[in-house]
């Protein structure tokens, strides 16, 4: 039982990194309807903005909560910048063209970055180590041992999540955002600038995945230029497990991957990987549309 | 002898009773139709005729086969076709491919003939492509054969989903809304199709039309509903002077004379 | 004959093949661009394969690179574990050779009826994340059986593959998908992924179609499968990741999803770019990434979307054909009236 | 030397490695390790073949870690460049799948850390410059159950690779053999892990002595970190994958402080100074396992150019397992296998550096 | 002159749909386009509103080069656009469909208002304003196209086939709709293939044939026009 409930909270900390990175990609996609499979290497620019910037400006010194939240947002921003570039250059073009289209261009874009980024000399193959943003802070509750970042990741993901269901559920430029993911043209003619939308939706998209970036470097010190190629794989899972376009729902599939991945690596190493997509696969014969996705309701 | 038959048939979404105890009884060669205001139910009827949603309470029968828990294909192998309010044509193929892909459930030749072009792969490819033709000309689309569906005028895109129902050989063919979006002339040409549909082809029709004076030319009985009820039914004469379907759904359109 | 006169086109490929054959023998082609040509073939089967799939039938499968695994595993165990054709004479070899790939291909068909079946009721991304799941599946399976080398890889497979049955097995592929997608089951298909409802309606039992598409495909991927392993005579589950199925995805969209000459062009262009690209020492694949983007931003329904080569006589589909007479002008008649456009 | 050798002006010799990809640390270190061989060629002008300058050129192509882009690779280097031998690839996967390519052509190809048992089996042609896997193992085995005289170890692995599988193995094998207790054996699957606390969980419930971790360098660091993040003790036991200049910071000085891991290398050898200086003014870093394997590979290649009968593939290759040659790890020569008859070298991170603890000879 | 459209010219590819017609909107007007299926309308209307692209010609509103410039910068400038075949937000409520078209308003008052204004013009729509407007029927969500159109209430409101699969009584009503809005000071440009209503309503008219005007005129008049009666209303 012990051990359960100590597997159960490594399995949140883990599965905290993964809601975090979702919530970009469902949110990219609920808008845009566009798998972006270049989502994991703005995770990776993140990281890598804030080892810079740390190298940079704050070589060997430990961070305060407000230099490093300073630093994370400065990179989230960066990041952001980049996402509504790429977004312009790579995928505005093929806006109106079949949703995969966008999908191979995203696929271009993320072997450009990797590649590029391997090849300029300043960044090249070696791993990086990232500089410790915050101590972390390892704590017992009875015989659970507990960390202090992680848990403040789980509660960030939690907020960052209802902020940005509100923001689309109840705000004007939500409700802009889900008019223009349901008929472009439509809620142009009702004065909504699309561009505008869709490059808010990339900087908020790019940004999440900056900081959760930061945050998974942060537990996960080892930078290289492929480190978002997987992750990104697994948001895209943890997004459609969830009911992908539902911020909740990506949340949630976060969780559940990453608390499966855990269990099921304790239980039986050798086959947990094969496992855990077993599990997910029953999930989702089960709920065809994902745990939170509504039934696509189909009028004739 | 009776070609569709519903039987006391009901719809429930949530708590919205959608349609209630909607009987029907069309026998070959018959003309009816459906009106009613919108949101009566007339679409949702058609749904459960075709088996798109499977009705919670009564049962529905073709050609006297029972079809509870059938799949919509399952109903239009059973002899039933019908073209859809909202046109829902296959707009990645030509209106040529549109007509041959209805015939694809009745093409006589297996999987392996079809890998390797033996058998009657020919022949009945040829024939395919020439009754899909036939039907293309009768409806004056011969020249557009090589169009994308989705680029033809609206009016056209009808046209051709009723080519399509027509290919899969139904014995009663549903129209929804055949003539929404043409003008007075085109109507007239809808009408004269639909009536050589019934006629020389021989089919049974159910149409679901909210232009009246087309209605009142071509159905020999009418069913209206109003929220989900069968509110009024019998022929034209009697339906357009009945005072419920007057207020519920003519307005001052009582002996449509226009639209 | 009277087979072959009907179906005269097919004649085209095995010129190509004497052409080829020809250049080898005379050292104009060396191994290096064979061995491409061969690698590009097995790629070239794979596309065709997730064509059925993604391109007709309008699935969504992103982990077919599961299936050639399947082909790849069973064809191996086949020819080096149970039977070792290595030390067989020639004549037998090929027999087995063959049979090899049969089973490859009947093992992979069996995965893909396994999955096809259930997975029926999923749509878009969901089945997507299914189909990637179950090729992960299948490589952590591999990777714990000792037999077929478990995550040590399976080596020492014979070389029984060469350009000749690499050319024989994609003329196949490409006659049988030609005669899918020109036939009742093809446009059923066609249907599907046009509107599911209306297709449904037209009498399409959409559920056995998307089957029959599915366990087709999954057979092929594992003739691709065979020919890999015995091309390659060394097998790694790793080789098999997903990031393989995007390859895969990757020349089948770039190419020209629904278009199986822009499958096989797709394949063949994007197999032998990042060889070209070798002078261009770590920004190859800056390059090829680049190169990527650029091609799916000028031409967005790929390379070959919409067209085909006049050779296959395909019917199907509201196509342009390009013939060998209008490849090279700018403005070629047009068949069909349209925008070329398959719109999703 | 027969008097029918006749010697070309120029030769072109090749090497393949993961230029990117996953590994493409191991390609910086391989070039570089070339680029170093190059100078001294250019600095004696060439090399001498029985008194001619001969010119090398060095075509360097990139496999991506993807075994099917190793053997385009190889089929370029051969049929394109008509090179006389290939150095690397680095990983045993690679190496397998072009050394096919090789065999075929009779060109001789020696991996510098294709450590897989099977890489040599491929066929006569194929070398390899580095130890292999099942004799690491062994070496770690018993230099933990011997010299640091632990009974209950652990090891965590992944075991999607060929690699990091292939040592699990010979590591439990071997010491379970000499009595001790491997109290518990943990995989994870594929380099994309990055938290093992499952894993760990089991490991610390176990309570070994020593931990075993044969992992590749992006997992190492985050590997340990993560035992001692979950207060496990245990003595870090590791192999030549964690050969790298830059991984005691990497990994964290306080973390990998202390751990033992086995190489078939060490710089603080006498017979590796002059090499260790001179790429590490080249370079800028100190070289791995994995640079001095590349560059003591193509001395073998050099070499036998200058001994071989005929200077084709074949004459290489048989000039090749007769090599009798002093290089930075020591004197090499090569079994009928065409593994390098090498000792396995213990290092110890200390003070952030790793240095030489011993070494177990192969016999043992 | 509100709108003035000038030697228009869209092209789909390959296909011209519009090849060069002129036509004008007087402030205050109701003005008309008839004309058989495919024959250009739709197309029109879609590029007075920046959808579609103009090969060539000139849109000017208020007086301003209105050509080609991003929709809803000309959605700013008052210019209301109902599109053919709906296209509401299916994932949106109904009162969210209506919040959407009350973007660019100003007036919070205003917008109650005509909201309320919808809601007592189409009842069925207050019934279901908290349902996801996909499962409307089809004649519902053309209440709901058109209800937006008064949600926005700009100074030309353009319909395009507003009566389009709706009840013969709400036929009527969306008529008397349009000329209320237009009594209220609107503009109207309107596309019907209920071409005897459509006629009826408004003061001008002009008649598309495959991309060109063919025929133009005081509504009245084409009314009695024998062209336009053989060819559009029918028998
Ligand atoms: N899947 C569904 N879920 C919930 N409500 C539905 C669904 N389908 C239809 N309805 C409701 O059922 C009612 C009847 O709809 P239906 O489409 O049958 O109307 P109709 O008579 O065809 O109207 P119209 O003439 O406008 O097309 C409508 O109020 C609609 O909102
Ligand atoms: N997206 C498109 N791609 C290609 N051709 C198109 C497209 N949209 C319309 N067309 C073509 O342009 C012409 C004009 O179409 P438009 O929709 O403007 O006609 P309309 O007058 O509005 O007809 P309707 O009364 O049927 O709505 C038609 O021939 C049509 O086939
Ligand atoms: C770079 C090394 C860790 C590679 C490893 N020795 C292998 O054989 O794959
Ligand atoms: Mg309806
Ligand atoms: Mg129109």
């Amino acid at each position: 039982m012990e051990k359960f409930i100590q597997l159960l909270v490594y399995g949140l900390q883990l599965g905290s990194i993964y809601a975090l990175l979702a919530i970009g990609y469902t949110m990219v996609f609920g808008i845009i309807r566009m798998i972006n499979m270049a989502h994991g290497d703005f995770l990776m620019m993140g990281s890598y903005a804030v080892f810079f910037i740390v190298s940079l400006f704050f070589a060997d010194q430990m961070l305060g909560p407000a230099i490093a939240l300073f630093v994370i947002l400065a990179s989230a921003s960066i990041t952001g910048f980049i996402g509504v570039g790429v977004e312009r250059i790579a995928y505005k073009p093929l806006r109106n063209r079949p949703k995969i289209s966008s999908m191979i261009a995203a696929i271009g874009v993320s072997l450009f970055t990797q590649n590029f980024f391997r090849a300029i000399p300043f960044i090249g193959p070696n791993p990086r180590t990232f500089p410790k943003l915050l101590k972390d802070v390892l704590f017992f509750v009875g015989p659970i041992q507990l960390s202090l970042v992680r848990i403040v990741v789980i509660i960030l993901s939690i907020v960052i999540m209802s902020v940005l269901y509100f923001i689309i559920m109840k705000t004007t430029i939500g409700m802009e955002m889900r008019a223009a993911s349901c008929d472009k043209d439509a809620s142009s003619l009702m004065g909504v600038n699309v561009n505008r939308v869709i490059s808010a939706t990339f900087f908020i998209g790019a940004g999440l995945a900056a900081i959760s970036g930061a945050f998974y470097a942060n537990n996960y010190p080892v930078l290289t230029v492929t480190m978002g190629a997987t992750l990104g794989n697994k948001a895209f899972i943890a997004a459609v497990i969830g009911g992908i376009g539902d911020i909740r729902g990506a949340v949630l599939g976060g969780f559940i991957m990453g608390v499966i991945e855990i269990m099921i690596s304790s239980v039986y190493s050798e086959l947990a990987y094969g496992i855990s997509f077993v599990v997910l696969i029953i999930i989702l014969l089960l709920k065809p549309e994902g745990l939170l996705g509504k039934p696509m309701i189909e009028k004739v | 002898m009776s070609v569709l038959k519903a039987d006391h048939i009901s719809i429930q979404f949530g708590g919205l009773r959608a349609v209630n105890d909607f009987s029907l009884d069309l026998q070959e060669k018959e003309l009816y139709s459906i009106i009613g205001p919108n949101g009566a139910g007339k679409t949702t009827v058609f749904n459960m005729l075709t088996g798109i949603y499977q009705p919670t309470e009564g049962s529905i029968y073709i050609d006297g086969k029972l079809m509870a828990g059938c799949k919509p294909y399952q109903f239009t192998a059973a002899g039933l076709a019908r073209t859809f309010q909202n046109i829902r044509l296959f707009h990645g193929a030509t209106v040529l491919d549109n007509v041959k892909m209805a015939h694809s459930f009745k093409t006589d030749y297996n999987f392996f003939n079809m890998l390797t072009r033996t058998g009657k792969y020919h022949s009945e490819e040829r024939r395919i492509t020439e009754k899909s033709m036939e039907l293309l000309e009768m409806f004056d689309l011969q020249d557009k054969k090589d169009f994308f569906a989705n680029n033809l005028p609206y009016g056209e895109q009808r046209k051709l989903e009723i080519v399509r129902a027509l290919a899969t050989e139904p014995k009663v063919i549903l129209l929804d809304e055949p003539a929404a979006g043409m003008n007075p002339n085109e109507i007239d040409d809808v009408v004269n199709l639909i009536l050589r549909v019934q006629k020389e082809l021989g089919k049974a029709i159910l149409v679901i039309e909210h232009h009246m004076k087309m209605v009142m030319k071509i159905a020999e009985y009418i069913k209206v509903l109003d929220f989900g009820e069968t509110i009024s039914e019998g022929t034209p004469e009697k339906v357009q002077n009945d005072p419920k379907v007057i207020e519920a759904y003519l307005g001052g359109h009582a002996n449509a004379s226009r639209s | 004959m009277n087979w072959l006169r009907k179906n005269s086109e097919v004649i085209i490929l095995p010129l190509i093949y004497v052409v080829i054959f020809l250049l080898q023998k005379n050292k104009i082609l060396n191994n290096y661009i064979i061995q491409i040509i061969m690698l590009a073939g097995v790629n070239i089967i794979m596309t065709l394969s997730l064509n059925l799939v993604n391109g007709m039938t309008g699935q969504n499968s992103i982990g077919h690179a599961g299936f050639m695994a399947v082909g790849a595993y069973v064809s191996a165990l086949f020819s080096k574990i149970i039977f070792s054709a290595a030390t067989m004479p020639p004549a037998l070899q090929t027999v087995f050779f063959l049979l090899a790939t049969i089973a490859g291909g009947i093992g992979a068909a069996i995965f893909g009826f396994l999955i096809g079946m259930p997975t029926l009721r999923l749509k878009g991304d969901y089945l997507a994340i299914v189909t990637l799941g179950f090729g992960e599946v299948i490589r952590s399976i591999i990777r714990i059986t000792p037999t077929v080398g478990a995550a040590r890889g399976l080596t020492g497979i014979p070389k029984l593959a060469s350009l000749f049955w690499i050319f024989v097995f994609v003329t196949i592929t490409i006659y049988v998908c030609r005669n899918y997608m020109d036939s009742a089951y093809g446009r059923g298909c066609l249907a599907i992924r046009d509107n599911e409802v209306a297709a449904d309606t037209m009498g399409i039992n959409t559920s056995k179609y998307k089957v029959q598409a599915f366990v087709t495909s999954a057979f092929i991927a594992g003739i691709a499968g065979s020919m890999y392993a015995h091309t390659l005579r060394y097998l790694h589950p790793d080789v098999f990741s997903y990031t393989k199925s995007t390859d895969f995805l990757v020349y089948l969209y770039a190419g020209g999803v629904g278009s199986i000459s822009g499958s096989i062009l797709g394949a063949f262009v994007l197999t032998a770019l990042p060889e070209i690209l070798r002078f261009m020492n770590e920004w190859r694949l800056v390059i090829y990434g680049g190169l990527l983007v650029v091609i799916i931003l000028f031409r967005p329904v790929g390379m070959f979307g919409g067209k085909e080569f006049a050779f296959l006589k395909l019917k199907t589909g509201g196509i342009r054909h390009i013939g060998f007479s209008n490849l090279f002008q700018r403005k070629s008649k047009k068949t069909a009236v349209a925008n070329e456009e398959i719109s999703q | 030397v027969s008097a029918e050798k006749t010697i070309p002006d120029e030769i072109n010799l090749g090497m393949i490695s993961t230029i990117s990809g996953s590994q493409a640390i191991d390609g910086q270190n391989m070039t570089d390790a070339i680029k170093l061989v190059q100078k001294e060629l250019e600095e004696n002008g060439g090399l001498d073949v029985d008194g001619k300058k001969v010119k090398i050129n060095w075509i360097i192509e990139d496999c991506e870690a993807k075994p099917e882009i190793a053997v385009n690779a190889a089929q370029k280097l051969i049929e394109q460049d008509g090179v006389l031998a290939i150095v690397g690839p680095n990983n045993s996967g690679d190496t397998i799948a072009s050394a096919e390519i090789s065999q075929a052509a009779k060109i001789p190809q020696i991996t510098n850390t294709g450590t897989n048992e099977a890489v040599t089996k491929v066929g006569d042609y194929v070398f390899r410059a580095c130890i292999i896997d099942p004799f690491q193992g062994k070496v770690v085995a018993q230099f933990a159950y011997e010299n640091l005289g632990l009974r209950k170890t652990a090891v965590i692995y992944d075991n999607a690779d060929t690699y990091s599988a292939g040592l699990d193995k010979a590591f439990v094998d071997a010491f379970v053999a000499l009595g001790g207790e491997v109290v518990a054996n943990e995989a994870f699957s594929g380099a994309d892990v990055k938290d093992f606390s499952a894993q760990l969980i089991n490991i610390k419930n176990a309570n070994p002595e020593a931990v075993f971790v044969p992992a590749h360098i992006d997992n190492i660091p985050l590997i340990l970190q993560q035992i001692r993040g979950m207060g496990i003790e245990a003595t870090l036991l590791g192999c030549d994958s964690w050969d790298y200049a830059a991984m005691p910071e990497l990994v964290g000085l306080d973390v990998i402080e202390g751990a033992y891991y086995v190489t078939g290398f060490s710089p603080d050898a006498e017979t590796a100074a002059d090499f260790v200086k001179a790429f590490t003014d080249l370079a800028g870093y100190r070289p791995s396992f994995c640079s001095a394997m590349a560059y003591e590979a193509a001395h073998i290649v050099l070499n036998a150019i200058q001994n071989a009968e005929t200077i084709d593939g074949t004459g290489i290759r048989d000039a090749m397992m007769k090599t009798e040659l002093d290089l930075p790890s020591g004197h090499v020569t090569f079994d009928e296998f065409r593994n390098p008859i090498k000792s396995g070298i213990i290092l110890q991170v200390r003070n952030g550096v790793a240095q030489y603890v011993g070494s177990v000879s192969p016999s043992k | 002159m509100l709108l003035e459209v000038n030697d228009l010219h869209v092209n789909y590819g390959a296909i011209k749909a519009v090849k060069g017609i002129s036509f004008y909107v007087e402030k205050g007007e109701i003005v008309t386009l008839i004309g058989a299926n495919g024959a250009g309308k739709t197309t029109t209307l879609r590029t007075i509103t920046g959808l579609e692209h103009a090969a060539s010609g000139t849109i000017h509103f208020k007086d301003k080069d209105i050509t080609n410039i991003a929709p809803h910068r000309i959605v700013e400038m008052g210019i209301t656009h109902v599109p053919e075949g709906r296209r509401i937000f299916t994932n949106l409520t109904v009162m969210e469909n209506l919040k959407m078209a009350a973007l660019l308003r100003k007036d919070p008052e205003g917008k109650k208002a005509s909201y309320e204004e919808v809601f007592e013009l189409f009842p069925r729509l207050k019934e279901r304003r908290m349902q996801p407007s996909i499962t409307l029927s089809g004649g519902e969500q053309q209440m709901l196209a058109v209800g937006r159109a008064i949600v926005t209430g700009g100074d030309l409101v353009v319909l395009d086939e507003p009566s389009m699969g709706l009840a013969p009584k709400i036929v009527d009503e969306i008529f008397e709709v349009i000329q209320r809005m237009n009594q209220e000071g609107k503009t109207i440009l309107l596309n019907e293939q209920n071409a005897f209503m459509a006629l009826s309503v408004a003061n001008r008219a002009y008649v598309l044939e495959t991309g060109n005007i063919t025929i133009e005129g005081p509504a009245k008049d084409l009314l009695t026009d024998p062209r336009v009666k053989e060819a559009y209303l029918g028998s």
